[in-house]
């Protein structure tokens, strides 16, 4: 059975269930008890499940972290809530330096399996730091899994798979799209395993790879480009940004020969230079044109009065297109 | 007065406790203690006149944000004694490192209030003071400003300026490690940095109690060897002589001063919360409102005073609100923000990547590119 | 004894105080108080065993750094009383978070010697403990660890156990913001958590005065309502009664508790440190050994009673010498880093972009690779 | 007139010279009094300058980045130590929040003009943390400057640069460098201009890009390779890493065809990525064979009894560049 449901619901259903299921599940966070989030993401769980396992945390991102690492040492699932991802900053150190090392650090005698989710992205007219996409932080720190949902479906399944799996993960959710559409989530426990990226639609002529709130973009150019130039695009769903599907970015590129990444983030050293570097090392020969980052550009997401032209939009996707199928 | 720390006992004076804070104005408007030689009519008359147009303005923000014409914003009602008094005792000259919710204290101290409108339209010039002041841009990640201001301070400290630096921030941000980490090199480096606390009692939903075991804010100035205050944030008195004698302090090179204003927002956190989900909101709103106002009160003591009556308050809203709105015209005809605009000041000297970056977006802009 | 909070004064005897911190010991191997019921004679006999055997442990691996067998190596001597009065206090299934120094608490703890000798070899192995212990890694980024200790702690509380958890850190590591996220949330939640510093004076090169205003760290305690003991850390039953004390209050759910040991490192901060640029090393350092050594105090303790011998000494340093140096031979024994190894336990299933440089590494693995 | 110098000497000099010219500059770190530094950089200002010029800190992170922000904000120029480039997250967020945002955010009001030094890379054996590379995350972040000496010439001059400069500029001493070796460098203050990369030796074979301790594992393979295969390498030290100098990169790659990067950071999400992108936009029908990375693996930095397996060595720049020559 499945019911339509927006991003945020679907990701409360996903802690829900789980909370419901397994004992050792906790959720952390700012304000997230019986206010229910700032998204209301845990609407309604601290009644269900009781303050001890919904738990209201001082304000202090290194002392949640922190603290939610020696949790899941000691036998806890926690589910960290950042309220947006800038605020992840002052937990820095402990993601870097510990959650993503402990396995390593005691020869996997010791392991976080630990979640943190946080809201990111721009397009919600935020103030200042709230609107950031700094994916690229984590992708690049080893011992992290980085995973940015794109739907609803994606999201409670991705989510399952993440509080199940036994390394930390971070949880990038699309601010933008928590409530944008609704879309058929089943009502049970199910998973989307990490590290696989999805072929959205399929095409000849490029490949588009997107993630998060930038895959709507990247649908929408594309159909805009089948309709007026009768391209036909392949759009990629990355899904999970660290560790990359390679095989699923190659393989496309291999057939289509041109590609574009679409992504919010800044453009220098940006996950999208990555992919870059990955078609380089593999598919160089089959590239017929350079393939082109149509990205947010290399300055702090500015003040929302010019967040939109910050952002990568339809048409310049479009035009990365053409200027791509037109090398 | 209660103060938490030793050594500064001797330095305030202990005119009057009232619980465990320091009070000079009682709810019913009556003084505690002669403001002789402190605080005259003109100030007095001064006090309450910024407290109502920092209240008007905070009403209209919360307005216009209700109408669309304004993003999210911040309301302060209910703050306006800790706002105002705090800024008053400054000199024009002093630091200022606000947060997110303290236009009024930026605002007395010589913020525009369009630059604020513009702040919570989204414009990139939002967080421009007028030249020379020294009002830093609302802070966002809670707590990181405090750290500034002992920099600032250490710094007009090296130069033998007599300047001091405020930060302002919250109940909630007492427990980041920054608030930590800023109380300790202040007190290693005897800054002249005011850390001035508005404990409102919430971190958006999170009540204090939450927030630490301990039971006050300013106790924790003993861990830091620093003196430690507690005064009725809702007092403009208090808050102002407090601050003044905090600031004097600095000056003298006796270092910080940790200050817990307690008061309480009567509204929400942003325009964006609901604080009906996390606490009584309307009895405990209406209970502060009606026993702790913070211009009632005042406004009481000039009444009995003979300086202050229903015309003369008139009179003032009528001036205050067309201030008010020839700011609010001023911001609304703000040239529309031009996305171009956006990639200057990254750097003093653009390098080639936002330069090219700058023309793509050009390129669009005519066509495409909503500005709101 | 000095209690910097209320509601501990209860709970803790104040049997003595001495200055302004916990003696139990005097510096002349007097008991201020009866131990009746608390340490017996045996117990005795085995804390000196053990500081005996760290002591050694220690100036071994001094010395294996100096002839190029080891690398860097932060010694702990001088602070035997601190690490294994703190460690013998614990249940063996408690939750301990060493730093880079607290090897005489790890080993009381029960980690195997040649692990540590493995860990400054530089050797990927090093940080494992035994099987069903929790010995966490030597903790390198400062204060973190603290926080860790919050949620091992709060998860046995959660679980029903009746466990605690301890975290070793320095006096520097009190300037850190962590140090103070820690104490709060340790406070908030109520965690069986002790946040054991201890203070030697120094963060490497910086004197505590340079630290903080603040006189001790245990009034820090304050700040978060939670119990702040000073104690003297070369008195090993001081520090063991007040660590036991406090392991008792968490259980019962009473929370943490901040516990300042007053010690010294006799040598260099580690072993690339010259003590002798930033103090008087060889006077104060001498001092402290003639004056408060934690293995002396007790030995003329265990004379008096007649239950130590220059013989049983002797007997005690050949067999622990000979346990050292069979922990040393397995250590050096230990087959040569395989740098292939090096790309397991970053997840708990490879990745492929590891996999593949695994094999890429794999492929240089024969020829190139210099392994130390 | 010069004399040999090591880098550290060279580093010291910069600061000595430039205390001595301005009395706005003002060190800041831990330990860097009476003991001149865990390494020696500062030693014996402190006795020139005193300790309000050159100030031991508290041991908090955040609170020294922070306080050295208000520091340049109001009219000092900051040159912070941190002590080991990974003990830098605590300060993360002042960083990345505010330093490299202040003059951004106040459209040019205030500024932030300070430097923070820091040692970083491997080969030193250091314990755990002590020997990270995490360039990427300061060279997505717009605001900052990044740079990196390889010899104790550029050290000087680059640090002299990164004080006058008016954007805050993260300058990174590569540890193994440190006393590796003494280079002529000219007594009076001179500077080597950001921004600016530097062909140390050229060919016309390939195209080999460094920096930090990594240039001289280039150097070593290029003559490896002239030697044994007769093959010229141009080796590039880009110096400064954000924002990079492409119109170097590029002229090179277009003469040569070919390139290789190396960096001691891990390979997923590097800043060798970023340069496979500049040249995959500009200079990809140049390319004769795919950009090869000669990297730091994606594992945590590990312990130092295998950490000359994880850094690329000579042996490991020479097998790239005869792949990429024999592509
Ligand atoms: C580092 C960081 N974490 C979280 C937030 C989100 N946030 C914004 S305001 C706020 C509550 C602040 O409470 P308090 O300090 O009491 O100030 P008040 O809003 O009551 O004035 C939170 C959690 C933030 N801005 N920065
Ligand atoms: C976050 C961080 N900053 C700096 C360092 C470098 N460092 C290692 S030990 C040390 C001094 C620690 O002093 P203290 O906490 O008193 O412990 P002690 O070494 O005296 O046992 C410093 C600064 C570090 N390891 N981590
Ligand atoms: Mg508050
Ligand atoms: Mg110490």
């Amino acid at each position: 059975m499945s019911r339509k449901l927006t991003m945020i619901q679907a990701i409360t259903e996903a802690m829900d269930q789980m909370l419901a299921q397994d004992p050792r599940v906790m959720l952390l966070g700012e304000d997230i008890g019986i206010n229910g989030g700032v998204f209301r993401a845990t609407e309604g769980l601290v009644e269900k499940y009781g303050p001890e396992r919904v738990v209201d945390t001082p304000l202090a991102e290194a002392g949640i972290i922190g603290s939610a690492i020696g949790l899941a040492m000691n036998g806890m699932i926690p589910v960290v809530e950042i309220q947006f991802l800038a605020f992840i900053y002052p937990g820095f150190e402990q993601i870097v330096s510990h959650a993503a090392r402990m396995r390593y650090r005691t020869r996997g005698q010791f392991e976080v399996p630990m979640v943190i989710r946080t809201p990111y992205g721009a397009g919600i007219r935020g103030p200042e730091l709230h609107s950031e996409s700094v994916e690229t932080y984590f992708a690049h720190t080893p011992g992290l899994k980085v995973v940015a949902p794109s739907n609803p479906y994606d999201a409670k399944g991705l989510l399952i798979a993440a509080m199940e799996d036994r390394d930390p993960v971070l949880f990038l959710e699309p601010t933008k799209l928590y409530r944008a559409f609704k879309e058929d989530v089943p009502e049970e426990i199910y998973r989307v395993p990490l590290g696989k990226a999805k072929v959205v639609s399929e095409g000849d002529d490029v490949t588009i790879f997107a993630w998060g709130a930038m895959l709507r973009e990247a649908m929408h150019a594309a159909k805009k480009i089948e309709e007026e130039q009768g391209w036909k695009c392949e759009v990629i769903d990355l899904r999970t940004l660290y560790p990359l599907d390679r095989d699923t970015i190659l393989s496309s590129v291999k057939k289509t020969g041109r590609a574009i990444i679409v992504h919010e983030a800044h453009r220098t050293a940006g996950l999208g230079a990555e992919i870059v570097s990955l078609i380089n090392d593999e598919a160089l020969i089959y590239l017929k044109a350079p393939v082109k980052r149509v990205t947010g550009f290399d300055i702090p997401v500015p003040q929302f009065s010019v967040e939109d032209a910050y952002l990568p939009t339809v048409e310049r996707v479009q035009r990365g297109i053409v200027e791509t199928l037109s090398f | 007065m209660m103060v938490y720390s030793e050594n500064h006992r001797k330095s305030f004076d202990e005119t009057t406790i009232s619980g465990d804070m320091y009070q000079v104005l009682s709810e019913q408007g009556e003084l505690f203690s002669s403001l002789d030689g402190k605080i005259d009519d003109s100030l007095m008359l001064h006090m309450y006149e910024k407290m109502l147009l920092v209240r008007l303005f905070d009403r209209k923000s919360v307005n216009l944000q209700r109408q669309g014409r304004m993003g999210t914003y911040a309301p302060f009602e209910g703050q306006e004694a800790s706002q105002v008094g705090s800024a008053l005792a400054l000199s024009p000259g002093d630091w200022m490192f606000p947060t997110y919710r303290d236009h009024a204290a930026a605002i007395v101290h010589g913020q525009d209030l369009y630059r604020i409108f513009l702040y919570w339209m989204g414009h990139v010039e939002g967080s421009i003071c007028p030249e020379g002041k020294r009002i830093m841009p609302p802070c966002v990640p809670i707590a990181t400003q405090m750290v500034h201001a002992v920099g600032t301070a250490w710094a007009s400290k090296r130069k033998g300026e007599k300047t001091a630096s405020i930060a302002y921030f919250g109940d909630g941000a007492t427990s980041e490690g920054d608030f930590h980490e800023a109380l300790n090199f202040a007190g290693v480096f005897k800054t002249p940095t005011i850390f001035f606390c508005q404990n409102n009692g919430y971190a958006i939903s999170v009540p204090f109690e939450k927030q630490s075991a301990s039971k006050t804010i300013a106790q924790r100035a003993a861990a830091y060897d620093i003196p430690g205050i507690r005064v009725d944030g809702n007092d403009i008195f208090a808050v102002y002589l407090t601050v003044k004698e905090a600031v004097e302090r600095g000056l003298r090179g006796e270092g910080p001063t940790l200050i817990e204003a307690i008061t309480f927002r009567y509204g929400a956190h942003t325009t964006a919360d609901d604080p009906k989900k996390y606490r009584d909101q309307d009895a405990i709103s209406q209970e502060w409102r009606e026993k702790r106002d913070p211009l009632a009160r005042l406004q009481k003591l000039l009444q009995k005073k003979g300086i202050w009556n229903e015309k003369l308050e008139e009179q003032w809203l009528a001036q205050m609100n067309e201030q008010i709105d020839l700011h609010l015209e001023k911001a609304e005809r703000y040239p529309k923000a031009d996305p171009v605009g956006m990639f200057e000041h990254v750097y003093a000297v653009m390098p080639w990547n936002i330069r090219e970056q700058q023309e793509e977006c050009r390129s669009f802009f005519k066509k495409d590119v909503k500005i709101s």
